[in-house]
């Protein structure tokens, strides 16, 4: 096969994976969305803390990979419902603008407890994944890539038919619309509120986890979270599938950006293309590939 | 049924707005709660549903029973679940959720799936307009279609007590008289006890065999609803009929300006 | 300002909090310990060194601030750094007004030509350090028509060197292959690695800092990409490479302006004792070529308090840096010399390369200078 | 009747007005006074926080105007911010012009770039239109970054020292009065707009869009407007950030000031002017306050002096953030207004 | 000429038939009524008239003139005032401010002359507020000008929505549903305030209201709408005795 269709082969399935990753934390945002109408700006350095946490699992605590990953999102969960119960329920009401500056203000303790806590230092994940990548005619992808992709597309799927299909997924969509008519239903809205956090978290956590195994590990990590807003404002903000089908088309275009336009235009134009691209698709659909429209009526 | 027993409610720590309200359902009976604007009604039964909190409210005083248990410390969810159930003023669907979905939610704290599969059907039967809307938006539905739909979500949920806050509000008269022609046989049929608020007193004390009625946070006035209907004043302020039972036009009221007060 | 009977007062502004921590911890952690060392000795003729350190977030403004309370509360007599060269210039004029010595940890040409009386730069320049690299790929590897990439960070250093590298391999008469961005905070360089290996790079010379190049190195492994060799500047030379790519930077060289930490020399021997002493395992310092740096930085402010003698100022402690000549600190920097006419660093630079046994880096030439072209 | 409504325009004229009390006016007097002698009495470094603090007021008004008033959430206030330093740099540089020509020229650049992103974003709402400009902040920092041979891009660019009419203003103190009096004006300035016709169309705007184009309000005109009026603010701010600094680069305006201007405005309170100026000084100054008070924390333990990380003086900060919003949701502007009922009803508590 | 008239207007939501094939007219001077099931599309023909919908076809002549395709702005300009059925006050603002964002078609200051607030903006502000005393006197709600219209109760709200629409000095002012939830008294008011308004100020008035006591009473004409399209107009008189229209609407009286 000719080279340059390789070339183009190999940066799509590439940017796949990498859209996977965002994809998985972009379905973390979206969760909290769906439910709660809250744009979670905390949920980076969750992503980052997960990291952190299995790494000394890991390292220091010297517990196996598998069940280090199980005791991270444990941990994480926890860390929903503490949220959720200590932050989130006092502000039950009020003005959602702060209750987002509440994120942002608990990104800000959570990244410098992070610091405190896990120190500064640049930090490498033991891979339990091995290095040696699969190649399929061709097509190098590592085994890490695999399980990623895998992963974050089970999630989806799981949290797509729980949100369909399922009573406590009816019930927060009902809660993400009026939470006073919910409790008038008899749907706990306390309940589903940690519930949902804690599984935004575990999310978060899943994608932490993932991160330190492609990268290093270090404070900076919080950062890669934005990389993911594009995909979840693509997407369409309160949709699982939009998650992913945001994610995937970030990743890819990411990925072309920097192996085409990258050498036509220079400069870096990989990280901005997300963003000029989102900008122009908001231009034609308002409201993302997959978000409803907001109907208003008078 | 339900006790309501000198219930004091407070708005943002300030204003008190339920000054000492009590009032009684009896198992399977139909009561109605009249009052002006403002009176307190829509807060009385908040109070009783529990959902104050969530609304800067706070029950400062009295107590609220129900089949004998006190429910006034209890969370929503759970008085839900002990059988009462409200239909929200101003139609409060669920915009995102399709009328089926709107229907199924109100089954939330109902574990018997079947069931609820035939009485979803049932309900339909009531209003027939609602199944063929099974899958729209309930945010697509126009102001009555809505009101059916919230009706039907509080049906579904079996509530041994159900408390209306306005059903008629903004309903087409012949639709007034489908609905509540529907929840009298709900009443008749499984005994469900009926609390409702209306500003249509006509239709509500023709409805209910009890009536409170409520100005400025007290009750003022109660009895058997053919009693009131007699009161004079109830006769002048809630059915606009003159002494000699004839109607009054609007187009008459003009100009004339009355300051009279209940018991001021 | 700053002096008393007993004490010295000295500043330091640098990172200690965020991202970039990683960057000013183990730095400022050096001209601490070295302060500390120098005040188990005794002091400088009597004299505590007292050390405030300001963290500035990494934020011009802040450090602007830090600056102002360092001078105005704390009335201290110089600044060890003023961190970062966007926090440096954002400072140059209160510097220049209240006679602030200092040595900026970045390291630009504006610092020096034209000359600032009280900027003492130490360490090669980043075009020092390119030209170096670039030296050594056609002299020492012998490299014939070599093809060669640039990965650079749009920080100054990427774009500095991204420009002195492209100036360098055109005097040798060659053209760069490939220029790429490679972010800082890269989840991955697929893109990067394919676009190189398609153009059939043999030499890959990053301008970046560590977190970016390892996710470079380990991505090329992914794909099996193997250039001749990988090269790194001062901010991405550090054992740390090698521990976290293994043989992923078999062929990794980096190049910086202070000596290795393996390194026999009895600077060195110094910097691993003052470490100990502190309780600093290697693990905890994180970069130690950071920290060697923080150590070097301490050391030539406590080599002119002493110049100084009793009557120290601002005035007579810039006199004194001036006196530098040659001045050797065993192995830590290259010899130095600073004169009242400049303040420019010693353009010398060391080669390390990967040793993935023993998961380290060790030095494989001695301190060089850029070859002179004509 | 000619008489009656002579007294009615006059009692309406002083209904209307901003300072109506004498102890209102009265207090702002004493205020002006203690801004006024403060940099004889204070240090440079408190000076200098005022300075920091000015600026951002005046970015803060304009983010307030867009979002607090208007409704319009915007996540790219960096940029216009950024815009407005480059504008000023940029041409005092190049053409040697004296301030007035520089700072209202990065007003009106900064504006048009507001009317350039407002157009195409009129029909975004929410999280779209925030996540939209944010991708326009992010296109800013590239192009700023790239266009190097106008921008000097990672390098940075320095600024000349700001003269009035030949006087240089080349300390902090100096500098001090120029700033106080130029937000003093903004200040004033958008608390008057806010109160006519335009303002009630922007918060008419916000809180019910539609309603608001069926009384009249030219949904289109206003929405840009509002964007033309923020960005305008946030470029006066921004040329004078350019040249209190000196110097500016582009790591100085990243996304995470947008976010900073965001926290100002929602610490301060949503669509009050004087919240603005509250968040502002709020979230510039605090941090400083915890610095200090850990420095007089390792004065009183020892103990802690080596082992005291700064990691928790950003903790407080975000734990105080937390903190302020859980109990106070509606902002500093929530507290005074208390307050001041609390005043006006004194000394009957109510 | 009629002053507004409607001429075949049809009204498509993706599928949805809201309004198919009305056409009526309304005479200067007049109160006329429209009624309807829920869902006949009564209030989707206000927001035609407002312009907040585009009609898929048809026209509507206000004097003759077609407003179609305007946007609401515009039509407000021409003298078409409204209120909504469920209420859309600008919750934030005082009861003043409300009325005078009614004004808003009436003045003229811009950015730069509203920062200063002297001179013209200033005579400008204090003449718009001598005419919304005018209407806060007519409504009889002087003692809430100064508080925010959300705490304010549903009934005096829904007053002060409609002194909104009359703050624009409309020609015609369409009221969606001005009775509904109110108790007798306050329909009473509402009821005066319809008259007084059509007699005293002179406007012309549309009104869709459930509460048959009030449109039977007070109105002029009547025209019955269902499932989008026109099934009766006439007198009150006629249309109460209309079989379609009792079949429909209005339900057997017992
Ligand atoms: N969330 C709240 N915060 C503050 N005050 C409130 C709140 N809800 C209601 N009120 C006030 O409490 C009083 C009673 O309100 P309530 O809604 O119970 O009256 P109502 O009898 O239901 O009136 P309506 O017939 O208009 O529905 C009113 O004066 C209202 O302004
Ligand atoms: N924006 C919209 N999108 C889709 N369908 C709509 C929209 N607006 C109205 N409809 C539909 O148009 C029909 C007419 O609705 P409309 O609100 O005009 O009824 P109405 O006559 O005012 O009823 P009511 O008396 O209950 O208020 C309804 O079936 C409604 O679902
Ligand atoms: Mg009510
Ligand atoms: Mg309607």
């Amino acid at each position: 096969m000719n080279t340059e269709f390789m070339f183009f082969i190999q940066l799509v399935v590439s940017g796949i994976a990498l859209g996977c990753l965002y994809a998985l934390i972009a379905v973390g945002f979206v969760l909290i969305l769906k439910a709660t109408g809250i744009m979670n700006f905390a949920q980076g350095e969750v992503i980052m803390l997960s990291a952190f946490i299995c790494y000394f699992l890991v390292t220091t605590f010297h517990v196996p990979f598998l069940v280090a990953v199980l005791l991270t999102g444990i941990i994480a969960g926890l860390m929903g419902i503490v949220t959720e119960r200590l932050i989130l329920r006092p502000m039950l009401g009020e003005p959602i603008f702060s209750v987002v500056m509440v994120t942002i203000g608990l990104s800000i303790f959570l990244r410098s407890m992070a610091g405190i806590l896990f120190g500064h230092n640049n930090l490498v994940f033991p891979s339990p994944f091995p290095t040696e990548a699969v190649k399929m005619g061709g097509i190098v992808v590592s085994q890490t890539e695999i399980w990623i992709m895998l992963s974050s597309l089970v999630l989806a799927a799981v949290f797509f038919i729980f949100f369909k299909y399922s009573r406590m997924g009816l019930a927060m969509r009902g809660t993400a619309d009026h939470q006073d008519v919910a409790l008038l239903m008899g749907i706990s809205v306390k309940q589903v509120f940690a519930l949902i956090w804690a599984v935004s978290f575990i999310t978060a956590a899943a994608s932490g986890v993932f991160l330190a195994n492609v990268m290093v590990i270090n404070l900076g990590l919080s950062v890669v979270a934005i990389g993911a807003f594009p995909a979840i404002v693509l997407g369409g903000l309160e949709s699982i599938p939009g998650a992913i089908v945001g994610g995937l088309a970030i990743g890819i275009i990411e990925n072309l950006a920097g192996g085409y336009l990258d050498q036509i235009i220079g400069g870096g134009v990989k990280d901005v293309t997300p963003f000029v691209v989102l900008f122009l698709v908001l231009m034609i659909r308002p409201y993302g590939l997959f978000g409803k429209k907001e109907i208003e009526r008078v | 049924m339900l006790k309501v027993n000198n219930i004091e409610v407070v708005y943002n720590d300030v204003i008190l707005v339920l000054k000492g309200i009590s009032l009684e359902v009896p198992d399977g009976a139909v009561v109605a709660l009249l009052g002006a604007n403002g009176a307190g009604k829509t807060t009385t039964l908040k109070a009783i549903s529990g959902i104050l909190d969530s609304q800067n409210g706070e029950l400062e005083d009295g107590q609220i029973e129900f089949m004998g248990n006190p429910i006034h410390r209890l969370d929503p969810d759970r008085i839900v679940k002990k059988g009462i159930t409200m239909v929200p003023e101003g139609r409060r669907v669920f915009e995102n959720l399709n009328v089926m979905e709107n229907i199924k939610i109100g089954a939330h704290t109902r574990t018997d799936r079947r069931q609820v599969k035939r009485d979803v059907e049932k309900t339909f039967d009531y209003f027939p307009v609602l199944e063929g809307r099974k899958d729209r938006l309930a945010i697509f539905l126009s102001g009555g279609e809505q009101q059916m739909l919230v009706i039907c979500r509080a049906l579904i949920s079996k509530p041994k007590l159900m408390m209306l806050d306005e059903p008629s509000l903004g309903l087409a008269p012949l639709l007034v008289k489908e609905i509540f022609a529907m929840l009298r046989v709900v009443n008749d049929k499984q005994k469900t006890g009926i609390l409702l608020v209306e500003q249509n007193a006509r239709v509500a004390l023709n409805f209910a065999k009890y009536g409170y009625i409520m100005e400025n946070g007290k009750i003022v006035l109660d009895g058997p609803t053919d009693l009131l209907v007699k009161n004079k004043d109830v006769k002048e302020f809630y059915l606009g009929v003159t002494d000699k039972m004839e109607k009054k036009s609007y187009a008459q009221v003009k100009h004339y300006k009355r300051r009279k007060r209940w018991l001021s | 300002r700053g002096v008393t009977e007993d004490t010295i007062k000295v500043g330091l502004i640098l990172v200690k909090t965020g991202p970039v921590a990683a960057l000013g911890l183990p730095d400022g952690h050096g001209m601490v310990d070295y302060m500390k060392y120098l005040n188990d000795q005794g002091g400088v003729h009597g004299r505590k060194v007292q050390v405030i350190w300001e963290d500035d977030e990494f934020q011009a403004p802040k450090s602007v601030a830090a600056l102002k309370k360092l001078i105005h509360r704390d009335k201290v007599l110089c600044l060890i750094t003023t961190g970062g060269s966007n926090q440096t210039i954002a400072n140059m004029k209160t510097i220049n007004k209240y006679k602030i010595s200092n040595i900026p940890n970045a390291l630009m040409q504006e610092f020096f030509d034209p000359y600032q009386p009280y900027i003492f730069a130490m360490g090669a320049t980043y075009e020092c350090q390119y030209q170096c690299i670039v030296d050594y790929i056609f002299g020492d590897m012998k490299a014939d028509k070599p093809r060669i990439g640039v990965l650079y960070a749009k920080k100054e250093y990427g774009k500095i060197g991204l420009k002195a590298i492209r100036e360098r391999a055109k005097a040798y008469g060659v053209d760069l292959v490939s220029e790429l961005v490679l972010p800082t905070g890269a989840v991955d360089a697929s893109s990067q690695v394919l676009t190189l290996q398609k153009n059939k790079v043999d030499y890959v010379i990053t301008c970046d800092v560590l977190p970016p190049v390892i996710s470079f190195l380990k991505t090329a492994e992914k794909y099996s990409y193997k250039p001749k060799a990988v090269f790194g500047f001062n901010w991405a030379t550090d054992d740390m490479i090698v521990k976290a790519c293994g043989k992923g930077a078999e062929n990794y060289i980096g190049v910086n302006f202070v000596g290795g930490w393996n390194d026999d020399s009895p600077g060195m021997k110094l910097v691993r004792q003052i470490a100990k002493t502190n309780g600093r395992e290697v693990k905890d310092i994180g970069l130690t070529s950071l920290y060697i740096h923080g150590i070097g930085a301490s050391y030539l402010f406590g080599e002119a308090f002493k110049r100084v003698g009793k009557d120290l100022n601002p005035d007579s402690l810039k006199a004194a840096f001036e006196t530098f000549k040659d001045f050797d600190t065993g192995g830590i920097f290259p010899p130095l010399t600073y004169t009242d006419k400049s303040h420019a660093p010693p353009e010398m630079v060391k080669l390390f390369k990967a040793d993935v046994p023993n998961n380290r880096l060790v030095s494989i030439t001695g301190w060089r200078t850029p070859k002179k072209m004509d | 009747m000619a008489i009656r409504s002579k007294t009615f325009s006059e009692s309406y004229h002083e209904d209307i007005k901003l300072f109506r009390t004498i102890w209102l006016k009265s207090w702002i007097g004493l205020f002006l006074v203690v801004l006024a002698v403060l940099p004889l009495i204070g240090d440079p470094y408190i000076v200098y926080l005022i300075n920091l603090s000015c600026i951002a007021t005046i970015a803060a008004l304009g983010l307030n105007i867009l979002t607090g008033f208007t409704g319009q959430i915007s996540l790219g206030h960096a940029a216009f911010f950024a815009i407005g330093a480059y504008a000023t740099a940029i041409i005092s540089n190049r053409f040697q012009v004296p301030f007035w020509v520089c700072l209202p020229a990065s007003g009106v650049l900064a504006a048009c770039a507001g009317i350039f992103v407002g157009i195409p974003c009129l029909r975004l709402k929410g999280l779209y239109l925030a996540m939209a400009t944010m991708s326009f902040g992010v296109v800013v920092e590239y192009v700023v970054i790239t266009w190097d041979n106008v921008t000097k891009g990672v390098r940075g660019i320095s600024v000349p020292t700001l003269s009035i009419f030949g006087y240089p203003l080349d300390s902090n103190n100096k500098i001090y009065y120029f700033l106080i009096v130029l937000t003093a004006l903004a200040i004033l300035s958008a608390a008057n707009l806010m109160r006519t016709r335009v303002g009630r169309a922007f918060i008419a705007i916000r809180d019910r869009d539609i309603a608001a184009s069926v009384m009249g309000v030219n949904l289109t005109q206003y929405k840009v407007m509002a964007f033309a009026i923020s960005s305008f603010y946030a470029g006066i701010a921004g040329g004078l950030y350019a040249y209190v600094m000196e110097y500016i680069h582009p790591e100085h305006f990243t996304f995470l000031l947008s976010v900073q201007y965001l926290a100002m405005i929602i610490i301060g309170g949503l669509g009050s002017v004087l919240g603005s100026v509250f968040g502002a000084v709020f979230i510039t100054i605090i941090p400083e306050f915890i610095k200090a008070f850990a420095q007089f924390l390792t004065l009183l333990f020892p103990a802690l002096q080596d082992k005291y990380d700064d990691g928790w003086n950003i903790a407080a900060f975000g734990l105080l953030i937390m903190l302020f919003l859980i109990f106070e949701p509606k902002g500093l502007s929530g507290i005074w207004n208390r307050i001041k009922t609390c005043f006006k009803n004194w000394p009957y508590t109510y | 000429m009629d002053l507004l008239e409607i001429r075949q207007l049809s009204l498509n939501f993706s599928g949805i038939v809201a309004l198919s094939d009305v056409h009526m007219a309304v005479k200067k001077g007049q109160i006329h009524a429209i009624i309807g099931p829920n869902g006949a599309g009564k209030t989707s023909l206000f927001n035609c008239l407002s312009g907040v919908y585009v009609p898929t076809e048809g026209d509507i002549l206000v004097e003759g003139k077609s407003i179609i395709g305007l946007k609401p702005h515009k039509i407000a300009k021409l003298g078409i005032a409204r209120t909504f059925q469920n209420i859309e006050l600008f919750a934030n603002m005082n009861v003043i401010d409300n009325l005078l964002l009614g004004r808003h078609i009436h003045m003229k200051s811009g950015p730069f002359s509203g920062s200063f607030f002297i001179g013209k903006t200033l005579r400008e502000e204090v003449k718009n507020r001598l005419k919304v005393e005018e209407i806060i006197d007519f409504l009889e709600i002087e003692k809430v000008r100064k508080q925010l219209v959300g705490s304010l109760p549903y009934g005096i709200q829904k007053r002060v929505e409609l002194g909104r629409a009359l703050t624009m000095n409309p020609k015609i002012l369409l009221l969606d549903e001005p009775a509904a939830g109110m108790n007798l008294e306050e329909t009473e008011d509402i009821a005066r305030f319809v008259l007084d308004i059509n007699e005293e100020l002179g406007i012309t008035i549309l009104l869709v209201e459930h509460d048959m006591g009030v449109v039977m009473d007070i109105v002029d004409e009547i025209t019955v709408l269902d499932f989008g399209s026109q099934v009766a107009n006439g007198s009150p008189r006629e249309i109460q005795a209309n079989p379609k229209v009792i079949e429909a609407y209005l339900g057997q009286e017992e």
